[in-house]
């Protein structure tokens, strides 16, 4: 590892260092926070800005390795960006019709006729 | 001392991301809802290719880079077949 | 201009290509894939007769020059997977052959409507049965395993139906329990000698150092009881008859050999691997396989004596002679000798051959009026179908006079094989194994006589069953004899003209058995031949060196 | 780490083995998940554990095949997950089919024990 | 052209990802096209076409202001998640708002920003009523209405026909 | 030369006969008789033309080689016993032929008897002429058979059945009892020639299991010969047609066991214990077959009770042994079967011309039926043993035998009077047998009005009773010969001439023959009225029928015990098989462990990771989670599973297996949507299920997790044991060696996968195809249960809009992820040679894109859209990998041998162009064709069950909808 450069390592760990934390942040909201309407901001922690520091980490890392830009990793992060929401939307919605039936959870505002 | 910074770096995402797998493993077991639990999943899921990332570099191959790749593309199929059960009570129609 | 060494492939190859092709076919033209399928059976009938001729070398004299190899991908052994075609795999592709044909004529005459597929499924299972015959190598045997089993599967299914779901429930649920097994076993082995190939695997036992042992006993061990699970062993083949009954009728034909398969192969891997020549390991399993084959037989006695109805019978019979042989294949381990264990190999082929008839006999045999589908119906009917979906126009063919006739002489003949009643083939094989035993100084007399015991009271049991049936059914029948197509007749006329066959040629039959047999019991021959098969590209070099000099 | 993987191992053998012996056909294929997954990790074993060396080789020059993981477990369980992937899919439509026409989700067909 | 080539902008997309996805050269650029075509092809099959395009170098503006807003909000929401979120009116409830968008290609941009966004989530969208039901962590300082109609969507509007 | 083949020919005659006989149309009786008759008479001829050098002592052979390896030769002897029976056995059976023909219904399917007939000869013919031991037992079993058939003739009949069936099972039975024996003789021998076994006396009676050898062949021989206990089919067998039995149980069937005891007495007798069982049996039988027959009101249920006396009889003198005794064997055998013949099928014209043969409604018909009545008369008189008839000689030389010969036992000394006493009762039922039918009062409410059968039935008769009036009178002269001959044949070289008279002067047994006379007459005379008063058998002893004894043993030790134990020793249910299965493993693989010592782990292990090892906390929590909720929270399991498979697929790529874990994280996603289409069908379980609080369950759950634990246990030892220790030198190494200068890739699984062990892919590929195949079918049959036609609970009163207006914006990205999923697939595809990836996870991929359709939209959307034919794409992959293969053969190399070498394009550089990237597109296409025909079959049962709804809905208008 002592072939980066410094100037590459030391934002590379600063990066791994926040998107770690905003991993570890984002999974604790999931344990934390007291209802899944709540719950569910948590994840977007991890898969924004948590994603993309380990993501501009490993290229950082990589192209310092290999003496060149090395990008493909951006893949992951576009595509985690892309992803992730589709299955908020659907769970949202999903979790909501779940509690418009189910009597024991708070009821959120009827969304749909 | 590159290599210290990093593998300082390193060590900490590397924990750091595996308790936070851990923290989304208890959501899952937990519930108490299907939807805590699809949610659980999706995030272990990122978290998992994220501790996927950076194990990579700390073992420094970039060969876990498929297995990232399909987890980002792929990942969420299951989450949405998941939601979609829950909604409709089916998955397809 | 193919050369005729890949003759050696052809078996797996043929019903490969067959199945894919049927695929291309729409579901409708069934007569096309009737055909396709025909035509690549025969083939393989006629491969597995030159490739039988090819190993009917000179015994032990031949030092190996009758096993064939072919190294798959020209990899040498024992790194790629090397098929080998000796003596027993020929055979045994025989025998897949000669049912094979029979129970596809069954099937044009009503069965293979009754479901998707039925003929690609068929090939397959051709396919994981002949593979699995000829790989050399521990892991490839697990794949055609695979292929034969994930065959099986689809043709217990098919038709459906309730009691068809319900039993192939449990027979997939068993069978995949034991491929984890399988698997376990076959990684430990790899992990404990760091070898897939057979032969090498046959080479390394000998030379494994003492602390290795335990866990590759273990391996062994394990691996042995998955195999025990597929040859149908007490008390692993709870799930055997209900299945095999459930079964239409020519997928239970095949599966008459579905045992022998696992048979085959305990055969095959004890005497590679725990032969003679295994030193410390040498005898392995010897006594299991004995304890576990007398109950098993007992088993399929009781279970013979406790049926009503043929199809379970049957498939106890099944159960009966698997446990024979397993207490051969243990027998043999403990030195039993080459006559007793080609003895054994004739009683397998026979039996195999008879209980393969008695299955497609089932159905005639309870039918009443109305032909073929009248009896589709009624089993839709029992097993809690709605409706066919894709009836065809029935099934035009040659309703058999003097029916009961050619179906209580065919019953009969089925019944004195099984039974071990003279004169036909199965007599000739208890003979020969008890004669072998009897006469081989090397084991206890009290193990032959207690074996003999054991098979004269399977036999006679065999005969109390089978007649019970018998006589209800053709004798204490009421009514107009049933319509049987000749379709439907063939086939088991031509299982039974087999046995004749095997019957009068007795002698020649029982020599090629005891020359299998005795290359079994060296099996450094095999081993070595597989070690040192050049491949095409080192025998042209080596040519290239003669031409040289 | 052998530790680790191997009660990893009997971990996840053991509830599979334990559904296995379950009655709901629904348990039964979760168990024979959990169990091939097991017997995967324990395939896979069998090549001894060694981080960060792909058997992946360099295009030419020496190979020294103790720097490299034993290729052939990992080839072998490949394998074994497409076969295992099969045949789950295949038991799920057996279940299907059975509930449907036995009516219970029981392995033997009926409810009554 | 059209038949063969429906989406060209998607296509050349692609090529972008197959050359991140492999490595530099013209035989990757040439397998790389011609898999994106395909692939382009293919997706005609089920949108024939796609969404047309007024402005769409404004997405490059965007994607900054998007950049710095989910920026924003991970600091937010990762306070949220310390603390607890905050009580009553204050705290985490659902919104709706009333979307002018009618198309669904800038509606999904629309939800990808919103979701992909700490602290908010896109939970429906009735296309009969054009309205939007979205989930915030915290009521309290945004305006929400102001925040996806004026940040985001009209700027969509601008970019999509 | 000519003596051999002739030899062979009168075995195989009969047999062609029995061939021809079947051809014949069902009509065809007299073709049928005459074929018949002739075959037989064509023996007679043979047999003629052997007489002079049998009557010199001569012995016959001729042997054809069938299985010689193991001694199973068909080897044919003839000497004077074996032609004396065999001209015994063709004479009665042209008799029997001719009676035959005029008794038989037109009706009867004749061909069909006399082909049986015939055949059943020819196996009698085998028996006696058989010189290898082998083939006598073959042939033995043959004449079960064939008897069997001929008893159950009349198949329409119960009786006939259950007679055939036991007479099967008895002598059958007995015959594997026989092969035992001669299997045992064998070995004991050294060879299955007969010739050579009557030779090895000595050996065998000194041979430790002798008493073994011994007690397997009388079984054999008993059973066939209705001994006490194995009499009771002779008289089941009675209803079979009247031919047969005057055939079966005069001269054939029943003798073949005496014929044997006979045979091979000088070899096995000669002992004590010998005496004792044989001679024993044989007076028990005598006596109890005597009786018996007298309290029997069937005219043929008293002549089998008295075939069944005879035959113990002869047993016993088979018992005795020595030349006098044989002899009167012998002769014994001739005579009775000349005159139970011709009772038998007297018997047959009176029931023939009666219709009953009851003796209680029989009376007077010699008035009707002078001339059947005389000749009943006589040959009954001959039974009896009246002098000047052939009964009377060789009745009075079994008298000298018991009186002359002694051993000393007690059973020798009782010999005289116990064959009084036996006599006593021939005299008697043979004197009701002639008294009841044929004098009295005339008959009345007969069936049928008797008069005298057709001459040519009487014929047989006729000739029958002459012979026993001539050798009764003139013995020597007629049978002295042949009956010397034969007993040298029996008793060797050396064996006395014996002159057989009819007059030995007033001696003891003359006494004892006038005494049973005497008192026979005189005890049918006082109790005659009595026993037909009575009931069918003697009295109190006819409670115990050895029949029902077989029958109650029979039922039970066939049916009912075997069904008891079996059900005890078997399930159908799954569970306890899968328990055994675990437990079994479990047993195996600890007794291999324990068997061969502990085994140390040695130090050689990966320091541990602390992420690593949290993660596998999650994965076991997982783990046990999902074994946790699988039965009630089925989605939570499937979750859970997730992220088990999740931990698993890191592991993987922690421990250098990066395509390991690109393919599990595939395989799983596909898995966990599989599994959801599955969970639709599923019941509800709302409730728990009661029976799961209780003990017994509870119980099983917590043994099941003992066991559970235990394996798991075990197989992390295992896999500890083996990870610890240093790596043996393995095949693997060659792998990393020549995966790039002979493979041409550098990724080795792959190189492994798609060139050096191809073979294996080729069959994983067969297998995905098949079983999409039978999902597909399985499918096409599928059925919900009607619980789940319904519409889920979430879908009740929604209309198809909110389905849409649910994916409105979802969709578009999912849509979108289409054309990105070819290309990452596509990628994977290329690279798969030199980095993680290939056809496989290509395939997977643009299935799961295909999938990700059908989940952005709906089936019917979708399918108008893009057209899968998934079937096709199987076989064209499946074609596509098998031309590959096929294709190295065009250069003289083996299947599956690839062709790697990187071509130097233009623009392009440096491409690897292996064939066996060719192979992986077949792959490839089979795997999208099967993931997607499992995943489509599945998720169309949604559709059909939506269908059925409408097409419900339809049918009943003003059904009530189910209250959601
Ligand atoms: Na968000
Ligand atoms: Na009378």
């Amino acid at each position: 590892m002592n072939d980066i450069p410094l100037w590459l390592a030391i934002p590379a760990a600063g990066l791994l260092v926040i998107g770690a934390t905003l991993v570890l942040l984002g999974a604790s909201g999931l344990v934390r926070l007291h209802s899944f309407y709540q719950r569910m901001h948590a994840p977007s922690l991890i898969t924004s800005w948590g994603t993309g520091a380990i993501v501009l980490a490993s290229i950082l890392f990589y192209s310092g390795q290999a003496g060149k830009p090395v990008l493909h990793d951006i893949i992951i992060g576009v595509f985690i960006m892309i992803t992730t929401p589709v299955t908020m939307l659907l769970l949202g919605r999903a979790a909501v019709q779940r509690d418009q039936s189910g009597a024991d959870q708070p009821k959120p505002p009827n969304p749909a006729p | 001392m590159s290599a210290l910074i990093l593998s300082y770096a390193l060590a900490y995402a590397q924990t750091a991301i595996a308790i936070a797998v851990c923290l989304c493993c208890w959501r899952l077991i937990r519930g108490p809802r299907a939807q805590d639990r699809v949610l659980a999943l999706d995030t272990l899921y990122a978290s998992t290719m994220l501790l996927l990332i950076v194990s990579g570099i700390r073992m420094g191959t970039s060969f876990f880079f498929e297995a990232a790749v399909i987890m980002a593309v792929l990942g969420f199929v299951s989450s949405v077949a998941l939601a979609k059960l829950l909604f409709r009570g089916e998955v397809i129609e | 201009m193919i050369a005729a060494q890949h003759l050696v492939i052809a078996p797996v190859i043929i019903p490969f290509i067959a199945g894919a092709l049927t695929l291309l076919y729409d579901e409708r033209q069934r007569r096309a894939k009737l055909g396709v399928s025909l035509v690549s059976t025969v083939l393989l009938l006629v491969v597995s007769i030159e490739l039988m001729s090819r190993t009917k070398g000179a015994g032990l004299t031949g030092q190996g020059g009758e096993i064939a190899f072919y190294l798959l991908g020209d990899w040498t052994a024992p790194f790629g997977i090397t098929l080998v075609l000796d003596r027993l795999a020929a055979m045994m592709l025989m025998l897949v052959a000669l049912l094979a044909i029979p129970a596809l004529i069954y099937s044009a005459a009503g069965w293979h409507k009754q479901g998707q597929h039925f003929h690609a499924l068929f090939q397959f299972l051709l396919m994981g049965l002949n593979g699995a015959f000829l790989t050399g190598d521990l892991f490839n045997l697990f794949v055609f395993f695979e292929v034969l089993l994930a065959a099986s599967y689809g043709l217990v299914l098919h038709g459906s139906g309730q009691v068809r779901v319900r039993n192939g429930l449990h027979y997939i649920a068993i069978n995949l329990a034991a491929s984890l097994l399988f698997l376990i076993g076959v990684s430990m082995i790899y992990g404990v000698t760091g070898t897939l190939n057979m032969a090498h695997l046959s080479k390394l036992v000998a030379l494994l150092p003492e602390s290795e042992l335990p866990l590759f006993r273990t391996g062994a061990a394990l691996l042995g009881l998955a195999f025990l699970v597929k040859a149908g062993i007490w008390p692993l083949s709870f799930w055997l008859p209900g299945t095999y009954m459930a079964a239409s009728a020519p997928a239970a034909a095949m599966f008459a050999m579905m045992t022998k398969v696992g048979i085959y192969v305990i055969l095959r891997l004890s005497m590679l691997t725990f032969g003679v020549a295994a030193g410390p390991s040498a005898g392995f399993g010897a006594e299991v396989l004995v304890a576990a084959g007398i109950a098993t037989v007992i088993f399929g006695v009781l279970g013979t004596l406790a049926s009503q109805g043929l199809g379970r019978m049957t498939a106890y019979q099944v159960l009966v002679s698997s446990g024979t042989l397993l207490t051969v294949i243990g027998l043999a381990l403990m030195g039993g000798g080459e006559k007793m264990l080609g003895g054994a190999l004739f009683y397998l082929v026979s039996s195999t051959l008879a209980t393969g008839a008695l299955f497609l006999l089932i159905e005639p045999m309870s039918r009443g009026e109305g032909g073929i589908a009248a009896i589709l119906a009624l089993t839709a009917d029992a097993y809690g179908l709605d409706q066919p979906e894709d009836d065809g126009a029935p099934e035009m063919g040659l309703a058999i006079p003097a029916t009961l006739t050619v179906l209580g002489l065919s019953f009969a003949a089925c019944l004195l094989v099984l039974a071990g009643l003279p004169p036909l083939s199965g007599f000739i094989g208890k003979v020969a194994i008890l004669s072998g035993l009897l006469h081989n100084p090397a084991l206890p007399p009290m193990l032959g006589w207690g074996f003999l015991a054991l098979l004269v009271f399977a036999g006679f049991a065999t005969l109390i069953g089978l007649v019970r049936i018998g006589i209800q059914t053709f004798w204490a029948a009421e009514g107009p004899p049933p319509k049987v197509l000749a379709l439907e007749f063939a086939p088991v006329l031509m299982l039974i003209a087999m046995i004749c066959l095997m019957t009068l040629k007795g002698q020649d039959t029982l020599r090629y058995m005891e020359d299998t047999a005795q290359s079994l019991l060296n099996p450094a021959i095999y081993a070595n031949g597989v070690l040192t098969a050049p491949s095409v590209e080192e025998e042209a070099a080596r040519q290239e060196e003669g031409t040289a000099q | 780490m052998e530790l680790i993987l191997s009660a990893a191992i009997g971990v996840l053998s053991a509830s599979g083995i334990w559904l296995l012996l379950r009655p709901r056909t629904f348990q039964v294929i979760i168990g024979l998940a959990l169990l091939s997954y097991a017997v995967n990790l324990f395939i896979f074993s069998m090549g001894r554990l060694t981080v960060g060396v792909p058997p992946i080789m360099p295009k030419g020059g020496f190979v020294d095949p103790t720097r490299y993981a034993d290729p052939l477990p990992q080839a072998l369980v490949l394998t074994a997950i497409v076969i295992s992937f099969a045949t789950t899919a295949l038991f799920l439509v057996v279940m299907m089919a059975s509930r449907g026409m036995t009516g219970t989700d029981h392995v033997d067909g009926k409810d009554k024990d | 052209m059209k038949r063969l080539i429906p989406h060209p902008l998607l296509s050349l997309a692609l090529i972008l990802m197959w050359l991140l996805l492999t490595r530099f050269s013209i035989g990757q650029l040439l397998l790389g096209s011609m898999v994106s075509l395909f692939a382009g092809w293919a997706f005609g099959a089920i949108e024939p076409a796609g969404p047309k395009l007024k402005k769409p170098w404004k997405v490059i503006p965007l994607f900054f202001i998007v950049g710095y807003d989910i920026a924003k909000s991970n600091i937010d929401v990762a306070r949220v998640i310390l603390r607890g979120p905050r009580p009553g009116a204050e705290g985490p409830g659902f919104v709706t708002i009333p979307l002018r968008l009618r198309d669904p290609a800038p509606l999904a941009v629309l939800s990808l920003i919103v979701t992909a966004t700490p602290g908010s989530v896109w939970i429906n969208y009735d296309p009969d009523t054009g309205e939007l039901l979205l989930h915030v962590v915290e009521r309290g300082d945004t305006d929400w209405h102001a925040l996806i109609r004026d940040r985001y969507e009209s700027v969509l509007m601008e970019i999509f026909a | 030369m000519i003596e051999q083949n002739l030899l062979l020919i009168l075995v195989l005659l009969p047999f062609l006969g029995a061939i021809a006989a079947a051809t014949l149309p069902v009509n065809a009786h007299n073709a049928a008789a005459w074929l018949s008759g002739l075959t037989m008479a064509g023996g007679l001829v043979i047999l003629a033309g052997f007489y002079a050098p049998i009557s010199h002592g001569q012995v016959i052979h001729s042997v054809v080689q069938w299985v010689p390896a193991i001694g199973l030769n068909l080897g044919f002897r003839i000497d004077g016993f074996a032609w004396l029976f065999v001209t015994l056995v063709l004479s009665i059976g042209i008799l029997v032929v001719l009676y035959a023909r005029y008794y038989l219904a037109k009706n009867d399917p004749v061909p069909r008897f006399y082909s049986f007939l015939m055949a059943f000869t020819g196996a009698m013919l085998g028996v006696l002429l058989s010189g290898n031991i082998l083939m006598l037992v073959v042939f033995w079993e043959l004449t079960s058979i064939f008897s069997f058939l001929l008893i159950g003739y009349w198949h329409g009949n119960p009786n006939a059945r259950d007679g055939a069936r036991t007479a099967l099972v008895i002598t059958a039975g007995g015959g594997v009892c026989l092969l035992a024996s001669m299997l045992l003789l064998g070995q004991i021998v050294g060879s299955y020639d007969l010739d050579v076994v009557l030779a090895s006396g000595d050996i065998i009676r000194a041979h430790p299991t002798y008493l073994a050898v011994m007690v397997l062949f009388l079984i054999g021989a008993f059973t066939k010969s209705a001994q006490f206990p194995f009499h009771f089919w002779l008289p089941g067998a009675m209803a079979a047609p009247t031919p047969v039995s005057a055939f079966l149980h005069s001269a054939t069937m029943v003798k073949a066991g005496v014929f044997l005891l006979v045979r091979f007495s000088p070899v096995l007798g000669g002992t004590d214990i010998w005496f004792y069982v044989v001679t024993g049996t044989g007076i028990v039988t005598l006596i109890m077959g005597a009786v018996i027959a007298l309290f029997r009101h069937d005219l043929k249920g008293l002549l089998a009770y008295s075939t069944i006396s005879h035959l113990g009889l002869i047993t016993a003198l088979a018992g005795i042994g020595g030349s006098a005794a044989i002899l009167a064997a012998i002769f014994h055998i001739v005579n009775h079967a000349v005159f139970k013949a011709s009772l038998f099928m007297a018997a047959g014209i009176i029931d023939h011309e009666t219709g009953t043969r009851d003796m209680r409604r029989l009376s007077g018909l010699i008035r009707m039926m002078p001339i059947t009545g005389a000749l009943a008369i006589v040959a009954a008189s001959a039974m009896a043993g009246v002098p000047l008839l052939n009964g009377f000689i060789s009745k009075e030389m079994f008298f000298a035998e018991a009186v002359d010969w002694h051993n000393g036992t007690w059973l020798d000394n009782a010999l005289p009077w116990l064959a009084t006493f036996a006599s006593i009762f021939a005299v008697a039922y043979s004197a009701r047998f002639i008294m009841s039918v044929f004098f009295g009062p005339a008959p009345v409410d007969l069936p049928r009005t008797p008069h005298e059968p057709p001459h040519w039935m009487r014929r047989p008769v006729e000739l029958l009773v002459l012979i026993c009036l001539i050798v009764g009178i003139v013995p020597d002269q007629t049978l002295g010969p042949v009956l010397n001959a034969a007993l040298g044949s029996v008793m060797g070289l050396g064996t006395p001439h014996y002159d057989i008279a009819v007059w030995h002067g007033f001696n003891q047994p003359l006494i004892m023959s006038l005494l049973a006379l005497v008192v026979g007459a005189l005890l049918y005379a006082l109790t005659g009225r009595w026993v037909a008063r009575g009931p069918e058998g003697p009295p109190l002893l006819h409670m115990i029928r050895a029949q029902k004894i077989y029958e109650w043993l029979m039922l039970r030790l066939s049916w009912k015990w075997p069904r008891v134990v079996h059900g005890r020793i078997s399930t159908e249910k799954l569970q306890p098989q899968l328990r055994i299965l675990v437990l079994l493993s479990l047993a195996v693989g600890f007794t291999a462990l324990w068997n061969s010592g502990f085994i140390g782990p040695r130090a050689k292990w990966n320091a541990p990771n602390l992420a690593f090892g949290l993660m596998w906390t999650v994965g076991a929590a997982c783990a046990i989670a999902a074994a946790w909720q699988a039965k009630y929270h089925r989605f939570a399991a499937l979750v859970l599973l997730g992220g088990a498979g999740t931990v698993t697929c890191i592991t993987f790529a922690w421990f250098s297996a990066p395509d390991l874990a690109a393919t599990q994280l595939l395989v799983e996603i596909v898995t966990t949507v599989l599994l959801l289409l599955g969970l639709r069908w599923l019941p509800r379980r709302r409730s728990e299920i009661m029976a799961d609080r209780l003990l017994p369950a509870r119980i099983r759950r917590g043994w099941d997790l003992v066991v559970a634990v235990v394996a798991g246990t075990g197989l992390a030892a295992i896999a500890y044991a083996v990870m610890t220790r240093p790596l043996v030198p393995n095949i693997g190494d060659w792998f990393l060696r020549n995966a790039y200068y002979e493979g041409g890739g550098t990724n080795t699984v792959n190189v492994i996968l798609v060139d050096f062990r191809a073979f294996d892919t080729f069959g994983e590929i067969t297998v995905l195809a098949i079983v999409g195949l039978t999902v597909f079918a399985l499918l096409r049959r599928f059925r919900p249960a009607p619980e789940s036609v319904a519409a889920p609970e979430q879908q009740k009163g929604s209309t198809s809009k909110m389905l849409s207006n649910y994916l409105f914006v979802a969709s578009v990205i999912m849509k979108y992820m289409f054309p990105v999923l070819i290309v990452v697939a596509a990628d994977l595809f290329f690279r798969g040679h030199d980095l993680p990836g290939g056809g496989f996870s290509a395939g997977v991929t643009v299935a799961t894109a295909l999938l990700l359709q059908y989940l952005a939209t709906n089936v019917k959307w979708i399918e108008a859209r893009i057209t899968v034919l998934p079937i096709r794409w199987m076989g064209f992959g499946l074609l596509i990998a098998g031309a590959t293969g096929m294709g190295a053969w065009a250069f003289g190399y083996p299947f599956l041998t690839a062709h790697a070498r990187y071509i130097d394009l233009p623009l392009i550089g440096k491409t690897p162009a292996a064939t066996a990237l060719i192979f992986d597109l077949g792959v490839f296409a089979l795997v999208v064709g099967a993931t997607v025909l499992m995943l489509i079959a599945i998720a169309h049962q949604s559709l059909r069950a939506a269908r059925m709804r409408e097409t419900d809905d339809d049918t009943k208008p003003d059904a009530k909808k189910e209250p959601a």
